[in-house]
């Protein structure tokens, strides 16, 4: 390998962007791919404008007090295109997603804001077929809608059906879960196989058709948090990693708590459709979207338990241990490979592309 | 999948590296030409496993790299035309030319579509008879035949809203250059697997008796790296340096006939220059005058366009083997992923990106708490 | 560049003038175009890349390929490094 | 007048629409414009689909209570068009409407969730600019946004940047307001003068503008409700009335309790701007959204002391009496005319359009 | 607003009141021939103050309501081209056509939009050079002089890619008709104050002569109306029949002659169809052969539209005043405001929709609790 | 039809060869073609709709006519109704 110590070492105290948005005058799709660039925009633009102490946590979802309650809420919009894809539907990510979100904060959903952005012209039997998966969705994850808008845009100033839900649900007493509280020796536990929803969205996306057997893993958490919990209040942090993958989630856990992350490539489970779709376009599955499955970083003490239990339950069956919290590297994460070297996981900049090379 | 994932076994790897160690007796410089093969060594971790004695120099085989800026401000250019579909491979969006790069074309409002294939290309010119469909026609010798293939449809379909942004580039022709450089490091090539599979093995013997070099065809998958390097090494102790395919399963010497039949029909050789390089002699493809018309230089007369490549960049040393990416003055302070200054700093295999993501490791071969020391593991 | 894999050849069929393959990769299908490698059969593995055939993979090669592999651990547990020999400059033998 | 003894009575007693969405096939412009079609939506498509006992309540925002706490959760998305407008923009609106809409619950607004929804090619500044206006307004109302979400969509499948907003608060002990109160006897108290945020939008519309000098009344209305509840806890309804104006909260209300309302048109503070400007387009200020107003049914032995008390705040300076609430005509609203005459004030079937006669 | 608050002033209509009241001694049924005026007669509940011996009966004059099926039909076809852009008033988005309406074309990818002005589609047109932009040009005498300046303009300067789909109609012609009607029960007039505004009065005189009825020119404000009821009650109650202008402010005798000369220019007179009621000799205008290339009919040949009214549908006769609304069976049932059979069911100024609301109101001119008796207000 | 507004005009200008002004509708102020009125001067009134001046407004009429609204009352109040007078057929006065 390359000589390390022989190389003049870079001075990397002011490696943030030295220009921000200098070459984004214009919001670009990566924008909202959840990596770098998603994560710029916050802390450039919104954190200055509207940020304050609770926004600063920028956790899955705030954890707020109000009426000496603690409170778990949440919001995402959902853009997924084609609405319906193998597996669910933008109904059910509309309420998964957020479920899920209020879930990372050990949350139990209680109740949904839904609101529709409709385009001019689209179809209102579709208009009810989202909306009876959401129902649906509603149902099975245990949560209400209790409130919601509608609003209908112009022809070609919407895309059929945007969606935003927004959750609130209780966290349970001495559960206090957020990124900053990784710390080195936490073992890394993923729920289960990764990279379902990304490839089975991408298998019907324009353009991009292929076939593969696979099914998003769009599911609610809620239930699976909260067996974990049942074996200690006392997890470190849980993320649900859909947009920018394993990889984003990891990168923004390590990030906040400033530790290092180490994790064994062959440990985490991707699934031969998932690593074979992506060989073919050239994407790591590290990298592709998740809407059932979350990442833990627990106590080494209580590793072995919370494993078993998640083991225990439909939605953590394929369980598995696949790093650790470690003091080297601060910020970042770091793959041992199949082969036993190592490489950097980085925070993707923005949307993941098909590669030729 | 099937002859994948056998070439990613690790226990053979660890065979292959053994031997890779007990021959190696002192330093060697070894470039592998394709960053597909960049790619897979740095995802895999493969150069931290190799003996300290064995370097790799990461090549200009990886087309977001070499494309000349000229060209990628072209297709700026013309991505930015109301009338044009402009399609690409998803790699080259991110590539920046003099000012921007197509992403930022897009959010101005440009109509920039990643494809999977050129194909796609086509059929979206068939359904779009109003638009001018353009395809971003970069890449290698293995890439070639299909854009040409395209070309010879759209032509033979009478498809006349489709035309090619033509950069294509030659492996042979690159090596000549590289092992011409008076400060040359290079002592062994890893040629480039899928180029071979297309172009067979017969351009490669006159460079390495020429140069005194030995040339490996190599694959992609980490197996395939290591017995590339593996029989270079082998070939560099005994002081061989002769063509070897240690590709034999995708590569024949005669290469495929009927792709090459068909670039010598739509393309022809040309002059080209290499970003950072600049022109090497015969290193590239154009359109050859039978389907001129679907040259999109020609159709949308984007001739004059004035280049400007950041003075501080120095991706041309670093593509030679001739810099250490760190040892750029912009590298991790004005460079970065985020915003990158050279079209090396863009993808993943891209030798600065590559660097820069491993300096900001400390230890990166030896994590401090091994991971089998977990009582869960 | 140069992203090419390896995959089955499920059916053939012409499709505007086009000699057109559903390949499987591992379970991922995709239409590939068979122009250039116009003889293949459903069965046979091939290289695609860019949605394009571009060569036969050899099966008996690959086959052959990994037995090299594997002989040469053999080799090395059991003969000693073959090289090591042959360039005559011992070094460490490292366990697994 | 016409004699109404000699008309024979049509049978009203299957008057609901015949064949829902029949003429609907697709969403059309009407179905976000708060009236008739709006509803119709909701109660064909969304109640059917996710409907619970809270989304039943139709409020403004829902009441829910979560850990022995009631809080009232509100959301909506914001589509306005041009984003900035005299008196404000659609950051201004995203927090004012939500705030609002948990006002009209009794709920001072704690934490608000806020969704982008960016179109790729929107200026980063303009985002900027619009984050800003969100934050400052979120100051002014004494709100903490808590918790984010960033999409990008395609250029053309957006228009710049939707908001959607979410939010919480507590409701006050003893507070039940629901449109269902409204009472015969109740008196039917407007906040202020009407119409001019639709009027300072439409008059930067593209291809409408006029000049004129009115400016949005947007503004956060929780401290006004505040202040009408410590007069008594026992007003029946509040509601802002924004999309389809005065006229459909009035209908709203009328139909969700099952009253028939009067208001005198000559008691309708309607500046002479937004008058003016009705006049030439052809609308009816009736029906011309407010984002800083409220209406509401206030017993009759407390109006005098509410109307009191909201002429004292700043944002009530302008209230008056306008109506009241009637066992007459059940779910009808029904006007007094400056001159004497009656007609009815129906709920809009869709957006209000510019009319030629 | 000036000279519109001070003609809405409720003590002076009151003293307007009194005085039709005063006069009047026995039943007449006066048609106000506009739908402005009918929208002011509801607006202010005027029909409820007057005395009951004054019938008003809702007149032809909405050309939301009279505009013919076959030419809605028209323009939800050129609408639905994928190369136009159709530009309207805002109350012609809603008109029931055979099958469907604009706003239902739009929410099919038409691209219709409201316009204020046909001054608007004529910019619109100028800025899209590559679209045919059509402009709906429906309306009576009042509206056809600045649709025949947009046209005039757009030939003066030279914008083709304009053009006006016309179904204008005039007012005499109609009253005509009314009068000729066997059943008619229309015994005074109020004329349309506008429309006289534009044409003046010459018209009337020939036809209050013909068919010995009281023809009002009668403005839009409540005491306009008022004051023109109040005149026509006069004549009626004296057994005169000329021709007065109540809205002398607006309306000159000649009218406006440089309008006059456009329209004589742009347009000529034609049969027309009115919706519900039927062909009227000469009721309508069309573009004159000097400007039929701007004709919307004639550039996209729609000639053919096989129309098809909904045979319950009785609005010709309520248009008429030989019907009540409710009297027509579909009322109320099957036609609705939110699902209209007939025009008249579309705009709160049609007869069908005023009924629609008002029929559904107990006693509308009395209030249960009167606002007066309320503590506050 | 003809929802037709008096406005007073503030400013002409030239415009693509058409006559222009700004229109003020108490308030809201617009642009007006004047082709069909072109001797209109700023400070007058005129009836505008969609956009086009149809006619001037001719305030001492509209004055005129206010005053006989306001006399009616009076005439009816002092004199009794004249109408009624001149009917000859007695009906009874309503109070205000
Ligand atoms: S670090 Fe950046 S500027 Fe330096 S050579 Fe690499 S790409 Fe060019
Ligand atoms: S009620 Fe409807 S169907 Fe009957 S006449 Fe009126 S518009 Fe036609
Ligand atoms: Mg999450
Ligand atoms: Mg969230
Ligand atoms: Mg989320
Ligand atoms: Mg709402
Ligand atoms: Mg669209
Ligand atoms: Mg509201
Ligand atoms: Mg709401
Ligand atoms: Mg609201
Ligand atoms: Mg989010
Ligand atoms: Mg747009």
């Amino acid at each position: 390998m390359p000589d390390t110590d022989t190389l003049a070492a870079p001075d990397f105290s002011n490696w943030s962007c030295p220009l921000p948005l200098r070459d984004h005058p214009r919001v670009v799709m990566g924008h909202g791919g959840g990596g770098a660039l998603s994560a710029e925009l916050v802390e450039h633009v919104f954190a200055p404008a509207f940020g304050g102490p609770v926004l600063a946590a920028l956790g899955d979802s705030a954890a707020v007090t109000l009426g000496g309650v603690r409170l778990a809420f949440s919001t995402d919009s959902y853009v997924v295109r084609p609405l319906f894809f193998p597996g669910g539907s933008i109904g059910d990510l509309a309420v998964n997603g957020t479920v899920n979100d209020l879930a990372m904060s050990g949350a139990t959903a209680a109740y949904l804001s839904c609101g529709f952005i409709l385009e001019e012209g689209v179809e209102t039997a579709q208009v009810a077929r989202v909306a009876q998966a959401l129902g649906a969705a509603a149902r099975a994850a245990g949560v209400e809608v209790a409130t919601g808008d509608t609003k209908v845009v112009e022809a070609g100033r919407g895309d059929g059906i945007y969606l935003n839900t927004a959750g609130i649900g209780l966290i349970p007493a001495g559960v206090d879960l957020r990124p900053q509280r990784a710390e080195p020796g936490d073992v890394v536990i993923v729920s289960g196989p990764i990279g379902l929803h990304g490839v089975a969205v991408m298998s019907v996306r324009e353009g991009l058709e292929f076939g593969v057997d696979v099914q998003s893993d769009c599911a609610p958490l809620g239930g699976l948090v909260q067996a974990m919990l049942a074996v200690t209040p006392d997890l470190h942090v849980l993320r649900d990693p859909t947009r920018g993958g394993l990889g984003a989630s990891l990168n923004e856990i390590a990030a906040a708590a400033g530790v290092g992350v180490v994790v064994r490539e062959r440990s985490i489970p991707v699934p031969p459709e998932v690593a074979n779709a992506c060989a073919i376009l050239g994407l790591d599955p590290l990298y592709v979207a998740n809407e059932g499955k979350l990442v833990a970083f627990v106590p080494r003490q209580h590793a072995d338990a919370v494993l078993e239990a998640m083991r225990a339950h439909p939605y953590g069956a394929g369980a598995a241990v696949i790093g650790e919290c470690v003091t080297d590297h601060p910020g970042m994460v770091v793959a041992r490979t199949a082969l036993g070297g190592t490489r950097v996981v980085d925070l993707p900049v923005g949307e993941q592309l098909p590669r030729i090379c | 999948m099937k002859y994948l994932e056998e070439f990613q076994n690790p226990e053979l790897a660890r065979r292959l590296l053994d031997d890779i160690r007990a021959t190696v007796t002192r330093p060697w410089a070894l470039m592998e030409v394709c960053g597909g093969q960049t790619h897979t060594i740095i995802r895999h971790g493969i150069d931290q496993l190799l003996p300290e004695e064995v370097e790799l120099i990461h090549g200009p085989g990886c087309p977001v790299c070499v494309t000349p800026l000229e060209v990628i401000d072209k297709a700026l250019e013309i991505a930015s035309r109301p009338d044009v579909v402009f399609c690409s491979f998803g790699d080259m969006l991110r590539v920046p030319g003099t000012d921007k790069d197509l992403f930022r074309v897009r959010s101005e409002g440009g109509d920039v579509r990643v494809v999977y294939s050129p194909l796609d290309a086509l059929r979206i010119a068939e359904q779009n008879p109003d638009k001018q469909v353009v395809f971003f026609g970069i890449g290698f010798e293995t890439t070639a035949p299909p854009n040409a293939m395209t070309v010879y449809q759209a032509k033979k379909r009478g498809i006349r809203n489709f035309s090619l942004l033509v950069s294509h580039v030659r492996v042979p022709p690159a090596i000549e250059a590289i092992m011409q450089s008076p400060d040359c490091r290079v002592q062994g090539f890893l040629a480039a697997g899928h180029v071979c599979s297309v172009m067979g093995t017969a351009e490669y013997p006159e460079l390495a008796e020429r140069f005194e070099v030995p040339i490996v065809v190599t694959g992609f998958e980490p197996l395939d790296i290591l017995e590339g390097i593996r029989r270079t090494v082998r070939q560099l102790e005994r002081g061989e340096h002769t063509v070897d395919n240690a590709y034999p399963r995708a590569v024949r010497d005669e290469g495929n006939p009927a792709a090459q039949a068909m670039l010598a029909d739509v393309f022809e050789t040309t002059d080209r220059a290499w970003r950072g390089i600049g022109t090497i002699p015969q290193s590239g493809w154009r359109l050859s005058s039978r389907y001129r018309e679907f040259d999109a230089e020609h159709r949308f007369d984007v001739g004059d366009v004035n280049t400007c490549e950041p003075a501080a960049c120095r991706a041309g040393e670093v593509l030679q083997g001739l810099l250490k990416p760190h040892e750029c003055e912009a590298f991790g302070t004005v460079c970065t992923p985020r915003n990158p200054l050279g079209a090396t700093m863009v993808s993943s295999e891209g030798a600065c990106a590559a660097y820069y993501l491993y300096r900001r490791l400390g230890a990166p071969a030896a994590p401090a708490t091994p991971l089998e020391a977990s009582p869960v593991a | 560049m140069c992203l090419a894999v390896p995959g089955r050849v499920m059916e053939i069929e012409e499709r505007d003038g086009t000699r057109m393959a559903v390949v499987d990769f591992g379970g991922v299908v995709k239409d590939v175009c068979l122009e250039y490698l116009p003889d293949l059969a459903v069965g046979e593995y091939a290289i695609v890349h860019v949605g394009f055939a571009l060569q036969r993979l050899d099966e008996e090669s690959a086959r052959r390929t990994l037995e090299l592999f594997e002989e040469l651990g053999l080799l090395q547990e059991e003969f000693g490094d073959p090289w090591e020999a042959a360039a005559g400059a011992p070094k460490e033998a490292e366990t697994k």
